[in-house]
């Protein structure tokens, strides 16, 4: 079957990219108009497979030889990631005409977004193993372009080349698991691998499912990989906000929930997954309380709340880690542009030098607290939902009970440092800067309503999209079952019915009460942190490590400082002289020959 | 046994001529290698290599030295660096004992019924694309001396500097 | 026109081509105008013998491929021959296209073409023979020819001393060659490479170390770690055209007479896989530690060559010691697509050279420093330098990167333990090349120029179109690697399948 | 020709070789470096008589020997007019001298 529509949310993103590119930087005017013309266009083409969503459209170019098949093909899964990068991905476009007004080399900046956003699409839709590695290193290779965009400062350049590395680092997880089941199976398709994951040796298979792992936690900026993604942050705003919180680094969950079935009883890859995402929500969230930069406290907060999501995956909770990764890519973009709109009025990102922004700038505090209380996951709004469904699958499945007592801690912290942001943000005196502050424009405003809207709604979406997810994920065992089939029977209507029957059911369940109890402990630990000052001291060495990454800054500096250092070594060889470029032949010779000799031995 | 006498004749010949410090007396010990080697090949039974490679090998590239010498003129050669010299000496050694040990054991006798086509016929039809290589390879060589004998700008300058050649 | 009169053609038109062109310059010069006849010459020579290619290709008989007697020499032209004749074919017409203008203040510009087409001559005739001392005789007329393209500025030291380390170190694995070539027609009684291989089931000792003696005298040509050493400093003194043929196939050439001297060997075959994968392991690692401390662009890349070697040698390796065809057509596919990017690099670090120093008649080396915001002032040259260096990071989905997979998938598809961990150290490097590739591309785009960019003189079109071409190569094969796929599957049969008629 | 005298001209094959690498190694005068390489071509020579003589093809022996000896003195005459021009751009024929390329 030849779908080549299906290459549409691809191609359109790209055709835009060359587009911009083309039309040079001589034109700002038109790159911007171009630009969100192309960018809605995808986000149509996005929208437009919804119903697709729950049956499968497939498209097959054979390439040959061991490139195999250029495979893609629709699920609810992948359907759905891509109506989020694609419409997150307009919105952020849209956001960038007021944020980056004026700025040098929007060519290039327009160009990789739109890139981004094409090769994102093809990462979800694609169905061959190969493929998607190579939209892997797509993303990755736009995140790097991006983050480094202001190339003239070293820092934004360091930024970049760390995520850059990290990621391929990570990436070769993914790589390697590729090969091997090519090696055992002679092609790359993915169906195929979920269908029978014993097609490749145990010993193998519990290889790819760490590897995945790796590629997984390096791409997600998880335990122990995390330090890349605050560096990031140099990177313009808009790009935080699509491709380092709402869409990039999801992929590193959406591959875990991905291969779920195949790795599910590999021994001990699940607890590895947990403990992973349990590190990752924890430390992050730690981090994030003593940050003082507000980019970066919600690049801690996105690790940590991704750190959510992966241990629902290794919870068995697929489906709830899907689910909060709908709802945080709809808040955490919220935030981000909320935060853009903020530095962009502000001029500056350091949260001491805000505070009292409440006044002047009203719209960007709305939506902003809108946001922040979905974080914090307070009922109603979306991320409440998300994250309880999370904890609910870590309490029941036989799942280590001590983990989920420290995810649950982990929401606690949620709340303490998100009402500790939005404190030092929008209340409290305001320092000298806030008169000259100007509320969000137009194009901003444009594109922080969908998100507001998105924030308060998205979580009606649960039923219709679990029953995507179940008709159209054949492998895949999701979890909610038994109870709220019959809610479903009961309401009538399957889909709708059913949000409103887990909503009940969350509602009903004791646990939710106690999570909520711990947001609100958080909440108040905050607002009454003079009066928990002594406590707070006990804590003060638990602060300092975590300004320093837990040590993991040190660790990567010094392999990164080991390979320079090793690299300027080695230049001594290269002596000049031609006697010992002469004496190094004459070495060659006789290591080959004496190995030769070993070998003929043997 | 004239063939252990030639050979280390030979051999001798070949450390004086890179031992040797002034460069005109390593041509000349260059030649008379060359000519020991020639007469080597005679007993071997290649009469026209010989001949070729005394006129050649012990003529023409020693006059080509003793022309590349006259136009660098001598300089003397200190000894390379003691730690060099004995590194060298010893990988070298172990090489060749090594391929000595290996290559030594089998047979080595010449067969009953030897092919015994003329050079020229082999030369100028068997190989002769070898033949037209070599043409080829002289084109090119005349090409590189000529490009790397040529005068540029910045040289005169200098020779006018240094009228001796000197540094 | 048949297969053999194409295959004689290809063989004989660079070669006859040569004499032909320096005339037609030294005519011109006489008469007191600009050699720039030799050029276009040259390129109407290289585009006819592509063309001649081609109708090769189209033949039907071509699949057995095609032997030639010439008195009892022979030839036989098969996949790796095609392979090698069209990489050199079309990086030489490139080269020739880019190099008439950046040559244009240069004395010794009527010897240059001449030279160029005996380089490319020799190296379609050494992939095509099958005679042992007749492949060295190509290998060394392909030597020859670049001494003096090596040395091209006799007025610079750096150009003289590098002409030298190549001479010398070139010289010493030629002999080394020979002794290998003497001792096997010694112990085997024939020249013949598909004699030998089918005469041996087992070798005896001599001729092992005639194998060592070929993996080294090749080796050094082909930049194995340690006999490397001449190769950054020929690579980045040489002018820019010259270093992208050497980089993109003069040291593949080496690495393909060794292939075509080993596979003579071929009862050790096992023997010879394992240690070019050791070589290959080396040579990666070495390559890439030593490139990202390097501050001149032309000498980084030089070293990046050695790296990039290193990931041939692993592809061949693991073929000829697993008997894996995948992992040899991979080597064969990266040999092709390295010629590319790495030729690629190298010009367009030219174009730019030719536009910052160059064309103010100077010669002192380009540094990364050099190059910072040259994408405002010489968008194109950047951009293409920029898709070279990515290629060649392995990023997806350039060139570079489907080849090293092909490599990687067949180290894989072995199912050894030395294959894998080959394959994932190989992985690693390629992450570690990216540590010194992608921080140049960065620079090449930094708002900021630096003072020679803002010095610099324009560039004339006929030296960004080759780049253009290139570059569009090299993306239309990162997303249709199969193209390729005809000619590397079968130069790596014609490599595993040697000697059956 | 017998056994053994075959294993002496193989010996004074090697020994030439390596008398010829280790004069180019320790050699400090661009001339001697091209006087080793010519040592080393004297030895390889020679083993193409000799393999001519046990392979029974004495033809094709001296005929292989014949080429090297051209295309060797060709590499010589280059490497001739490489030295000749070193010593007119350094000012001496040293190969130390020859270091401003390294690391």
């Amino acid at each position: 079957m030849v779908n080549g529509w299906l290459l549409l949310p691809i191609g359109v993103p790209w055709l835009g990219c060359l587009a911009v590119w083309l039309v040079g930087d001589r034109k700002p005017r038109l790159q911007h108009t171009l630009a969100v013309i192309f960018s809605v266009l995808a986000g149509a083409t996005g929208l437009a497979l919804i119903p697709w969503s729950s049956q499968r459209a497939t498209l097959l170019l054979p390439l040959g030889g061991v490139f195999d098949d250029f495979r893609l093909a629709t699920d609810g899964l992948s359907v759905f990631l891509t109506v989020v990068a694609t419409v997150i991905g307009s919105l952020a476009v849209i956001f960038s005409v007021d944020y980056m007004h004026g700025e040098h080399s929007l060519g290039r900046y327009y160009a990789f977004v739109l890139f981004f956003i094409g090769s994102m699409s093809g990462l979800v839709l694609t169905t061959s193993l190969l493929w998607m590695f190579v939209f892997w290193e797509l993303t990755a290779l736009c995140s790097y372009a991006l983050i480094a965009f202001h190339n003239d400062d070293p820092k934004a350049v360091r930024g970049g080349v760390k995520a850059l590395i990290m990621t391929q680092l990570g990436g070769l997880g993914l790589l390697f698991g590729a090969l091997w089941l090519y090696a055992y199976t002679g092609s790359y398709d993915i169906n195929q691998f979920l269908g029978n994951p014993n097609v490749v040796p145990p010993a193998v298979l519990s290889w790819m499912a760490f590897g995945f792992l790796i590629a997984a936690a390096a791409k997600s900026a998880q335990f122990p990989f995390q330090t890349w993604l605050p560096d990031a942050m140099e990177a313009p705003t808009p790009v935080s906000a699509l491709i380092h919180a709402a869409t990039m680094v999801n992929a590193g969950v959406y591959l875990l929930a991905r291969f779920y079935p195949a790795f599910e009883a590999v021994p001990g890859w699940r607890l590895a997954v947990m403990i992973v995402g349990m590190l990752s929500a924890l430390l992050a969230a730690l981090m994030a309380l003593v940050a003082f930069d507000l980019k970066r406290v919600l690049a801690y907060s996105t690790v940590s709340q991704l750190g959510f999501m992966v241990y629902a995956v290794g919870a068995g909770g697929v489906f709830a880690s899907q689910f909060h990764l709908m709802s945080h890519s709809v808040f955490k973009a919220l935030l981000f542009l909320g935060a853009g709109a903020v530095i962009h009025g502000l001029g500056t990102r350091d949260m001491r030098q805000m505070g009292g922004l409440r006044q002047s700038m009203p719209f960007t505090h709305a939506v902003f607290m809108l946001g922040a209380l979905a974080l914090a996951g307070i009922p109603i709004l979306n991320g409440f939902w998300s994250k309880e469904l999370i904890l609910e699958a870590g309490l029941g499945h036989g799942n280590p009970a001590w983990i989920a007592w420290l995810m649950i801690l982990s929401t606690g912290l949620t709340a303490a440092y998100t009402v500790r942001m939005v404190s030092l943000v929008f209340y409290g005196n305001g320092s000298k800067h806030h008169h000259e502050a100007h509320d969000a424009g137009m194009a901003m405003r444009t594109a922080l309503l969908p998100l507001a809207a998105g924030t308060l709604s998205t979580w009606l979406l649960l039923g219709p999209f679990y029953t995507a997810l179940k008709s159209s994920l054949p492998y895949h065992t999701l979890e909610l079952g038994t109870v709220w089939e019959e809610v479903v029977k009961v309401a009538g209507s399957p889909e709708w019915g059913m949000t409103l029957g887990v909503g009940m059911e969350i509602l009903r369940e004791p646990s939710t009460y106690l999570v909520l109890c711990v947001v609100i402990v958080g909440l108040v630990a905050w607002l009454g942190r003079s009066r928990l000052a002594s406590l707070i001291a006990t804590f003060k060495g638990v602060e300092k490590a975590a300004q320093a990454s837990f040590g993991f800054e040190a660790i990567n500096e010094a392999v990164v400082q080991a390979v320079q250092k090793t690299g300027e070594a080695l230049r001594v060889t290269q002596t000049g002289y031609l006697a010992w470029n002469v004496f190094a032949i004459l070495l060659g010779w006789l290591v080959v020959l004496i190995l030769t000799m070993l070998g003929r031995a043997s | 046994m004239v063939y252990a006498l030639i050979g280390v004749g030979a051999l001798g010949c070949a450390i004086a001529a890179v031992t040797t410090k002034r460069l005109l007396n390593s041509a000349i010990w260059l030649a008379l290698t060359s000519a020991l080697v020639a007469l080597e090949m005679y007993l071997l039974g290649g009469p026209f290599i010989a001949v070729i490679e005394l006129s050649v090998g012990a003529g023409l590239v020693t006059v080509l030295f003793v022309f590349a010498i006259n136009l660098t003129g001598e300089e003397s050669t200190p000894n390379a660096h003691p730690v060099l010299k004995g590194l060298a000496l010893v990988c070298l050694l172990a090489c060749l004992a090594l391929v000595a040990y290996w290559v030594l054991p089998p047979t080595l006798v010449s067969p009953s019924n030897p092919d015994t086509q003329p050079l020229a016929t082999i030369f100028w039809e068997g190989r002769r694309l070898d033949t037209w290589l070599q043409a080829l390879l002289i084109f090119t060589g005349a090409l590189t001396v000529l490009g790397l004998l040529r005068s540029t700008p910045q040289e005169t300058d200098q020779k006018e500097e240094n009228p001796d050649g000197l540094p | 026109m048949d297969a053999n009169m194409a295959v004689i053609g290809l063989l004989a038109l660079p070669l006859v081509g040569a004499p032909l062109t320096y005339l037609a310059d030294r005519l011109v010069l006489r008469r007191g105008g600009k050699p720039r006849l030799g050029q276009w010459i040259t390129l109407v020579i290289l585009l006819l013998s592509l063309y001649i290619l081609a109708i090769f290709w189209r033949s039907e008989t071509r699949r057995e491929g095609v032997w030639l007697l010439v008195g009892s020499i022979s030839l036989h032209w098969d996949g790796l021959s095609v392979l090698l004749a069209f990489t050199t074919l079309l990086l030489g017409s490139v080269v020739t296209l880019f190099s008439g203008t950046y040559l244009a203040g240069e004395k010794a510009h009527d010897k240059y073409f001449p030279l160029l087409l005996l380089m490319i001559g020799a190296i379609i005739g050494l992939g095509a023979s099958n005679d042992l001392f007749n492949l060295w005789l190509w290998f060394e007329l392909m030597a020859v020819s670049t001494y003096l393209l090596v040395a091209f500025y006799p007025q610079e030291k750096g150009s003289l001393e590098a002409g030298v380390k190549y001479l010398v170190q070139s010289a010493v694995g030629s002999v080394l060659i020979l002794l290998a070539i003497a001792l096997t027609y010694t112990f085997a009684g024939t020249l013949q490479l598909d004699g030998i291989r089918a005469r041996f089931s087992d070798l005896s000792a001599p001729l092992w170390v005639a194998g060592c003696l070929f993996i080294i005298g090749f080796g050094v040509k082909a930049a194995l770690v340690p006999l490397h050493t001449w190769l950054p400093d020929a690579h980045a003194q040489a002018p820019s055209g010259i270093s992208a043929m050497l980089s993109g196939v003069v040291i593949e050439a080496g690495l393909v007479a060794m292939l075509r001297a080993l596979t003579a060997l071929g009862a050790a075959e096992t023997h010879w896989g394992i240690l070019l994968m050791g070589f290959g392991a080396l040579n990666m690692l070495f390559g890439n530690l030593m490139a990202l401390r390097q501050h001149q662009i032309k000498r980084l890349l030089a070293f990046s060559s050695v790296a990039q070697v290193g990931y041939m040698l692993a592809g061949i390796g693991v073929g000829l010691a697993y008997q894996q065809p995948i992992a040899l057509a991979g080597g064969m596919f990266h040999l092709f697509t390295h010629a590319l990017m790495k030729g690629l690099a190298f010009l367009a670090v030219g174009a730019l050279l030719y536009a910052l120093v160059i064309s103010h008649h100077q010669h002192t080396p380009l540094t990364v420093e050099d190059v910072c915001g040259a994408a405002q002032r010489y968008p194109l040259a950047s951009l293409t330098l920029a898709i070279a260096l990515l290629g060649l990071g392995g990023l997806p989905p350039l060139a570079g990167f489907m080849s090293k997979w092909q490599i990687l998938v067949g180290g894989f598809s072995a199912q050894t333990n030395a294959s894998v961990a080959l394959m994932i150290f190989a992985g690693l490097n390629s992450v570690l090349s990216l540590g010194y590739y992608a921080p140049i591309v960065n620079r090449l785009y930094r708002h900021q120029a630096s003072e020679a960019v803002l010095k610099g003189n324009p560039l004339p079109l006929v030296m960004i179109l080759p780049l253009l071409i290139v570059a569009l190569g090299i993306l239309v094969l990162g997303f249709v690697p199969s193209l390729m796929n005809p000619i590397n599957d079968w130069a790596a049969s014609s490599i595993l399948g040697f000697g059956i008629r | 020709m017998d056994y053994l005298d075959g294993v002496i001209v193989l010996l004074v094959v090697l020994g030439l070789v390596g008398i010829g690498i280790y004069a180019i190694m320790v050699s400090r005068n661009l001339i001697k470096i091209i006087i080793g390489m010519q040592v080393m071509v004297k030895g390889v020579l020679l083993a193409f008589v000799l393999a001519g003589r046990v392979s029974g093809n004495m033809g094709l022996g001296q005929s292989l020997a014949l080429t090297v000896i051209v295309v060797d003195t060709i590499v010589a005459v280059v490497a001739l007019a490489l030295a000749v021009r070193v010593r007119r751009r350094f000012g001496t024929l040293d190969p130390r001298a020859l270091t401003t390329l390294r690391r």
